[in-house]
């Protein structure tokens, strides 16, 4: 995006009309179909080369509760949420009061003719919509008139911000993939409403949009998890098991449908891979394990409370060293806490999973594109270190469609790890012991069951155990033993994903954060930028960190952390690795279901830097 | 032996030199590392049994796994098949993590081992979910009645009304394993008594070529702990009150038997072709109708009535491999080609979701 | 202990004989009855008068695996365990030959007959011990030889060191209550040993026992888990609901047996409690966690991997603030790792128990005297916070016999912490919320079912939820309700049983420890002292910490955080909680799966200081 | 409605006003918050029947407690009776929560609500060893085959071979809540149909009264993914198919009533004194014989037959507070003088362990 973000403007400071640079918030209740109005709105604007960006705030549960859906639009590519709206769509009578109040001067509001504005405020246009009347001529079945009402908006959109009906017809036919039947049914409805509009309203939107070139082309529009998802097809996946949970469903269910797509035997025609809906999370990580004991590549998918129940589990593949990947698609905890918000809580617990001294590598993707990638090197990563690896996504990067990179196929052919051939422990024989450090790089060989020798076989066990997984409880043994995990630990930081920097000249404050943040961090940057106050960035990727990051901060007069929890793990973390402490290295945390917005990130920086 | 007695064991006995099974290797092969379990506990019994029938039956061992959760009773598969791959898991866990092994290698013969407490407390869900999926395994829970690692608390499997040493009296009602095992659908459900080897050996012989999950509920004294004549986890109990059901005779499929149908007899054949000839002893049962199995099981416990044999088989139900229609050639073995589809697969990905498209 | 300390002396530097200033070390198979044997010797000498501690390295299993059972005698009053031993007893073939090349010179070894001593050592004496013989004329039943025969190695160290058979007659007898024919049979064994040692053996033993005063007088002798039991007793327990798992049983068995003998009703005689033994140890916090909400006070007792497998049901309890008390008496992680070695690999784990944003209290006892301290004031501190408490104790504090100063009856009252009685919340109808932060402590007033009031129900839930508890998305009142509780964190933090501060004039170094550490540390101090190194102390009883820990810090040019885990958890969390970090605070942990010694401590204190 | 016909409800109807129960309370006192599930959910009508109930049998509120684990069953207990206390716990722990919520208060009434998920999936574990210990609750499960809350998976209750919109083809056979229940040795276990008000609530008017655990098994139709009229958890599949195999009429102890044996009814005495009349409809059942229970269900599965009513009735095993022999009074109210001995006991205690003693 750099090429874009130069000359970034703040919201407002723009001249009338404004073009490609506002914010839209469609306001209705859940499982009415509101989804497929918003996405193609969504799709119709990114196909215009508009680079956008939509949030799903969505409540837990099935039908009839409020939902907000959020449109930014950005010329100048920037993706992150942001506070605030110019325009709403106001639908849901339930929320529209405090739907409207939140509106500023300027703003413009287009609401069910059902709804009258309680307070009809100084600047700002009402236009009402009579939803009822435009779809009677259709005579649509009641089951779905709600459905198919939610497509009046899109007109009454597309005629405020002149978007072309052409590119709403395409869109829609690519959200209905062959139901032309559908298609037509909502395009005249949408025809209506912008009629409709054209007839009754004579005003003129400062809100504009236009065609646009420079930033989309060559981008795709896609959910991390599905991103994710297409990660473990092309990374060999061949067990999933999973437990169904919000926001990390939508992973295992995108396998579940892909996989068949893609990874039937060439020669059978069979399925070289397994999804199994477990009955518990207990159960899911197990089977996991198991298949990554056996020599396959197993993965789960989860969320918090999850996590909290794989503990024991995850404890035992670290101390067994048993290769396992974990999806956590992160919401808000603690506990149950808000299954449909975002947050960035499990950092510490992902990484310091079980009890007894252990740590786990953990990648953090911070784009769709990086789903992918971490999705198929996560695999790669835990059968080389024979380690459980956790990958934490967010509800926010996992559900939302995001504007990404196109998937980039794997440069490096699969790194099935350190596995010993039926001759090869033939040649050892008793030489051979399951967890001796031959490399001295601290991980050791394994076979798999079924290898065809008779020295192959071995033990192993969640208790004390020697270089040969003999059981043990002599100190000694069981020092060296925990010396050699802490040494292949120690082996991973130069292996896994490294940090992502990105400089400006003179900046002697650093800013250090990972994940679905990045979007709001360039932004904030570019917004303090402008301000004259310059920032160096880095992007943790994984943990555990190298020498980089140690680095960054001893060449910053302050490093901050950002991150989207209530304590600031990740500062915390990095605290104890880089033995670095505040005024050094700071934390800015918050976290209260939201994406953090890169107004937040830069009055914080402000903030810290003025103390 | 019961299983020796079928012919498919080629068992050579040289005039010099130990007995070779198929394979030709002695049984002394199939030994594990020398058990830490108290001298006479049931389960080290149970441990010959697997060693005795393995080798009888002349499997490699490098196609079998060793899987438990964690007792006494877990700890046995580091004493029996020295040459297997084996693993000693998670208190309760066995059956999750064994349903992954058999994914990942659908050629693996997984033999499970798991304790009273192992299965009917903690592990339960697990074990009544595995039985649901029909995994392909041989499930053997070493029945004491008691925690015998923990020092000898009662278990889900306790009697009721009995009263052990430092825990007081038990009120509470026992979990009986083969019901569990059958509401669950299980495919093979069989009790046993580690006093009976050759009941044992027989059934495992049978368990080992089940198409499913084959579920062993094996009454296994703990000698230190809940060996009392009065409890019926004991060897005096077991001894006294056994009830034998029906004997086992196995035919393998290349042998080229005639099944006269006897009346007291019932045959059955197995997914690989060979045949199992039940004969009757004791009452009149069944072991192919769910419901003769489902109301032998509830007039036992009624009765309090120790009956042993096997108690149902149905060799009809898919297993989960067969479920998932996996490939013949194991997932853990397949060549990197199979794992990543091309290039061109992905850029057609792409597109999908780019830009204009 | 402190007037005792003075003038401590090393090992070895004594001159002969040397009296109540050596370690016995007896090496047997578990399973075989010595612990009888060697109880009887510990309990002698303590009834001498003797500073004495016994541990007990035993096997995971149940029958035939090595066992050693250390007696340390240290009449400077160190009850900490020491390396080495002046006195070996080998009674089991198969760990003889190492058992013996450990000896050093001036060692006395006293084996079996049947054991020939692989190589005679220079300078060692080696005692033969005919047990066969011993105990033939007693003609005892095969199933009781082994356990009968231990006893003749009790009369061969009573004639080494001078044991009087009378005070040995008395520990028997307290050893085996209303036994008094097993008392005599093996006191004639005892005896008989202790005439063939007269008869045989001409040789006087360096190593003495004289029965001494001022240590042991108003002492008690016994196991934290004991104490810890008791402490519940006292404390006010309802409901025990546990799962089974070393060292951990012994505590919940210690109170089912306790209850029913303090705890029964005085009208009804019926019990005030139950224990109840759970399917699991997901079931057994769910089963506590209820208890607590109901308005009973309910604990579990586990270790390691039941923590792991608690977390989701803490998380819960944490968020909905409901109160319970969890002891983890620690063994060996991670996994299921050595479960009869000691450690504290769990203070991490413990203290961030839980998905999402999560921060605990954690108290860590030092002695059986604050494992029955911390039993009931843990209850307390779970009802005024509405949280989890967790008290860490471990396996050599909670299984093996400790001299510990008496249990001391509660000064203050039960503190039920702040529940509203029908008429209370009558009065405040509608005006009160469940968490409602109307004291400013972060606190709010609960009510317990069965209060008769039309205003007392409210709905307790696992997610996010307003003053009055009920179901909100709303990203400020998450927030508001995140900040209540971090502040209810902090009001604790002043509550909790502060750190034991003990300082030496012009010590410059200051060394932080908890729980089971201090008798190793207060040892390491004098050695460290006799060498001209003064140190100051601070022993950590629980967290959060308070200022005086940061002060503490502020006050060193260097603190040493010591303690038995492989990552140092205890220093990890520290550097966070007072923004300090290497040089200034550095780790010195270690875990073998033994307890700390002071001359590791020492030689640690001392490697840090002269780097 | 059943229930409001026996008369111990005596509902007072005044000429103006609503109806007032047997403590003066009209029946929106007993409503929830508005319920937020979709419309048509089948648990929604089973809220209304526990309101209705608790409403006739002019239950206190505050003597009441709501407890659940996670999905959209377990969100129903905020929808009915505000002014007990209610508990939305962790999924598949609601088994074991209600164990120390008794234990602290026996004079509490326990409702439980779960679904099939948290029952049969995540929570079979607790919830067959709440069974076991027969803690006095009444564990109702609203059953639907699927989970709803996220999003329409198969639960382990789901069709043999049903399809779902976006799951696919389910290939594993059912787990039966009542027949779980039997075999942990539940000592009430009902099904029935939210679909049949009248049932329902006459089912829970027992269920309240009875000594240790009660297991209704209702079958409530998830509108949004499961109510296809194929599956048998749906409203067209219910109305079609149930079987209703008795029909309950209630008789309250302080009435008069004498009880003469028709050929064509069961009476059961509950713990309180009063009186349970079954009348037979359909075949015939003894809810008093377990084993008769047991191939009432297992005949039932096989078959794919819906039977509804009392199933199985125990009025004679302790509960778990009996077996505790806890103190009438709530050990969660026991002054503080109850729950700490005196201080010459810890002075005793301590002598014990002296030096010197
Ligand atoms: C999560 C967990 N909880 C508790 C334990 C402690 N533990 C070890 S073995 C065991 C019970 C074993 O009983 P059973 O399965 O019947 O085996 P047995 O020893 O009787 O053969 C328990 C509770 C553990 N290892 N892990
Ligand atoms: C530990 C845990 N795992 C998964 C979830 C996600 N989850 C919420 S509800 C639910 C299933 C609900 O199904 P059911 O119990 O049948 O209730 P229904 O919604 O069908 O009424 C699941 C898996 C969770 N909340 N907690
Ligand atoms: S304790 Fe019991 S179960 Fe364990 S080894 Fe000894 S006899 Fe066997
Ligand atoms: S999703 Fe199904 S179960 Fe959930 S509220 Fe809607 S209809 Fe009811
Ligand atoms: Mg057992
Ligand atoms: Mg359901």
């Amino acid at each position: 995006m750099a090429q874009l973000r130069t000359g970034a403007r703040h919201v407002g400071a723009a001249p009338q009309p404004i073009v490609n640079d506002f914010a839209l918030t469609v306001a209705t209740a859940n499982g009415t179909g509101s989804q497929t109005s918003n996405l193609v709105l969504l799709r119709t604007l990114f196909n215009m080369g508009v680079p956008v960006t939509g949030k799903n705030l969505f409540p837990s549960n099935i039908q009839g509760m409020p939902t907000w859906y959020t449109i930014r639009l950005s010329k100048d590519g920037y993706i992150a949420r942001r506070e605030g709206k110019e325009i709403l769509v106001c639908m849901n009578p339930a929320t529209a009061v405090t739907d409207m109040a939140e509106m500023e001067a300027g703003g413009i509001v287009v609401h069910d003719a059902i709804i009258r504005p309680a307070a009809i405020k100084e600047g700002i246009a009402y236009h009402s919509l009579p939803v009822k009347e435009l779809i009677k001529p259709f005579n649509v079945p009641t089951a779905l008139r709600t459905y198919v009402g939610n497509m009046a908006y899109v007109g009454a959109i597309a005629w405020l911000v002149e978007l072309p009906l052409v590119e709403i017809e395409k869109a829609l036919s690519s959200q209905l993939p062959g139901k032309e039947k559908a298609v037509q049914l909502n395009l005249g409805v949408i025809r209506a409403a912008y009629e409709h509009c054209q007839t009754h309203y004579e005003y003129t939107c400062p809100y504009r949009v236009a065609a646009m070139t420079g930033h989309n082309e060559g981008r795709i529009l896609i959910d991390g998890n599905m991103a994710a998802a297409l990660g473990g097809v092309f990374g060999g996946v061949n067990l999933v098991s999973w437990y169904p949970i919000t926001p990390s469903s939508s992973l295992a269910e995108a396998l579940a449908a892909t996989l068949p797509q893609y990874r039937l035997d060439p020669d059978t025609g069979r399925p070289t891979f397994a999804v199994v809906q477990a009955e518990d999370e207990i159960a899911a990580i197990g089977m996991a394990i198991g298949a990554g004991w056996a020599g396959a590549r197993g993965m789960t998918a989860t969320s918090g409370p999850g996590i909290s129940l794989m503990s024991e589990f995850i404890g035992l593949a670290y101390f067994a060293e048993i290769p396992v990947v974990i999806w956590d698609i992160q919401r808000m905890g603690p506990s149950t806490g808000l299954p449909t918000r975002t947050s960035q809580g499990d950092v510490l617990s992902a990484y310091t999973l079980g009890h007894g001294d252990t740590h786990h590598v953990v990648l953090f993707p911070g784009s769709p594109k990086e789903c992918f990638e971490f999705g198929h090197e996560a695999f790669d990563l835990a059968e080389k270190f024979q380690i459980p690896v956790f990958v934490l996504s967010d509800l926010d990067l996992g559900m939302n469609l995001w504007i990404s990179d196109p998937l980039e196929y794997p440069a490096k052919k699969l790194d099935r790890g350190k596995i010993l051939s039926s001759h090869e422990v033939d040649a050892l024989a008793s030489a051979w012991g399951r967890y001796k450090d031959v490399d001295g790089d601290g991980i050791g060989y394994r076979t798999v069951p079924g290898t065809p020798s008779r020295w192959a076989g071995y033990f192993t066990r969640g208790t004390g155990h020697d270089e040969n997984s003999r059981y043990s409880e002599d100190p000694e043994i069981w020092e060296k033993n925990l010396e050699r995990i802490r040494r292949k630990f120690n082996t991973a930081r130069d292996a896994v994903p490294g940090p992502v920097i990105d400089t400006m000249p003179g900046a002697r404050v650093g800013l250090i954060s990972m994940g679905s943040n990045d979007p709001a961090v360039q932004e904030a940057r570019d917004r303090l930028q402008a301000e004259g106050f310059v920032t160096d960035y880095l992007r943790i990727r994984a943990l555990p960190v190298n020498g980089q990051v140690r680095k960054f901060i001893a060449d910053h007069e302050m490093t901050i952390v950002i991150e989207n929890n209530a304590d600031g793990q990740l500062h915390g973390i990095l605290s104890l690795e880089t033995d670095s402490c505040p005024p050094r290295l700071v934390s800015a945390s918050r976290c209260n279901g939201l994406p953090l917005t890169a107004r937040w990130i830069a009055s914080e920086v402000v903030g810290f830097v003025s103390r | 032996m019961a299983v020796s007695r079928s012919a498919s064991d080629k068992i050579v006995r040289r005039d010099r030199g130990p007995a070779l099974n198929r394979i030709g290797l002695p049984k002394t092969d199939y030994r594990g590392r020398p058990s830490t379990l108290c001298k006479g506990c049931g389960h080290d019994s149970i441990s010959q049994r697997i060693i005795n029938v393995v080798w009888a039956q002349g499997l490699s061992q490098h196609n079998v796994v060793k899987l438990s959760g964690i007792g006494c009773s877990s700890k046995t598969p580091a004493y029996f098949l020295q040459g297997s791959h084996g693993f000693n898991s998670l208190h309760g866990r066995m059956a999750a993590l064994s349903t992954g092994v058999i994914v990942a290698n659908r050629n693996l013969r997984v033999i499970g081992v798991s304790g009273d407490g192992d299965t009917a407390s903690i592990g339960i869900g697990h074990f009544k979910h595995a039985a649901r999926r029909n995994i392909p395994m041989t499930y053997i829970v070493e029945n004491n009645g008691v925690y015998g690692l923990t020092k000898g608390q009662f278990s889900a499997t306790a009697d009721t009304d009995q009263t052990l040493k430092y825990q007081g009296v038990n009120k509470l009602p026992p979990l009986d394993i083969c019901i569990e095992a059958l509401t669950a659908n299980a495919t093979f459900v069989a009790r046993s008594f580690a006093g009976d080897p050759r009941q044992v050996e027989s059934l495992l012989g049978v368990a080992l070529r089940h198409r499913g999950i084959a579920v062993l509920d094996i009454i296994s004294p703990c000698v230190t702990f809940n060996n009392d004549e009065q409890s019926t986890k004991s060897y005096a109990w077991g001894r006294e009150n056994e009830v034998v059901i029906n004997s086992i005779d196995f035919i393998p499929e290349h042998e080229e038997i005639e099944i006269s149908d006897y009346t007291d007899e019932t045959e059955v054949q197995m997914h690989d072709g060979s045949w199992v000839v039940l004969k009757k002893v004791g009452e009149d049962h069944d072991p192919t109708s769910k419901a003769a199995a489902s109301d032998l099981l509830e007039n036992a416990s009624t009765n309090g009535k120790f009956i042993t044999g096997l108690i149902y088989i149905d060799e009809d139900r898919e297993n989960l491999v067969e479920m998932l229609a996996l490939t013949d050639e194991s997932l853990a073995l397949l060549p990197a080609h199979k794992l990543r589809p091309p290039t061109d697969v992905l850029d057609e990905i792409n597109r999908t979701y780019m830009f204009g498209s």
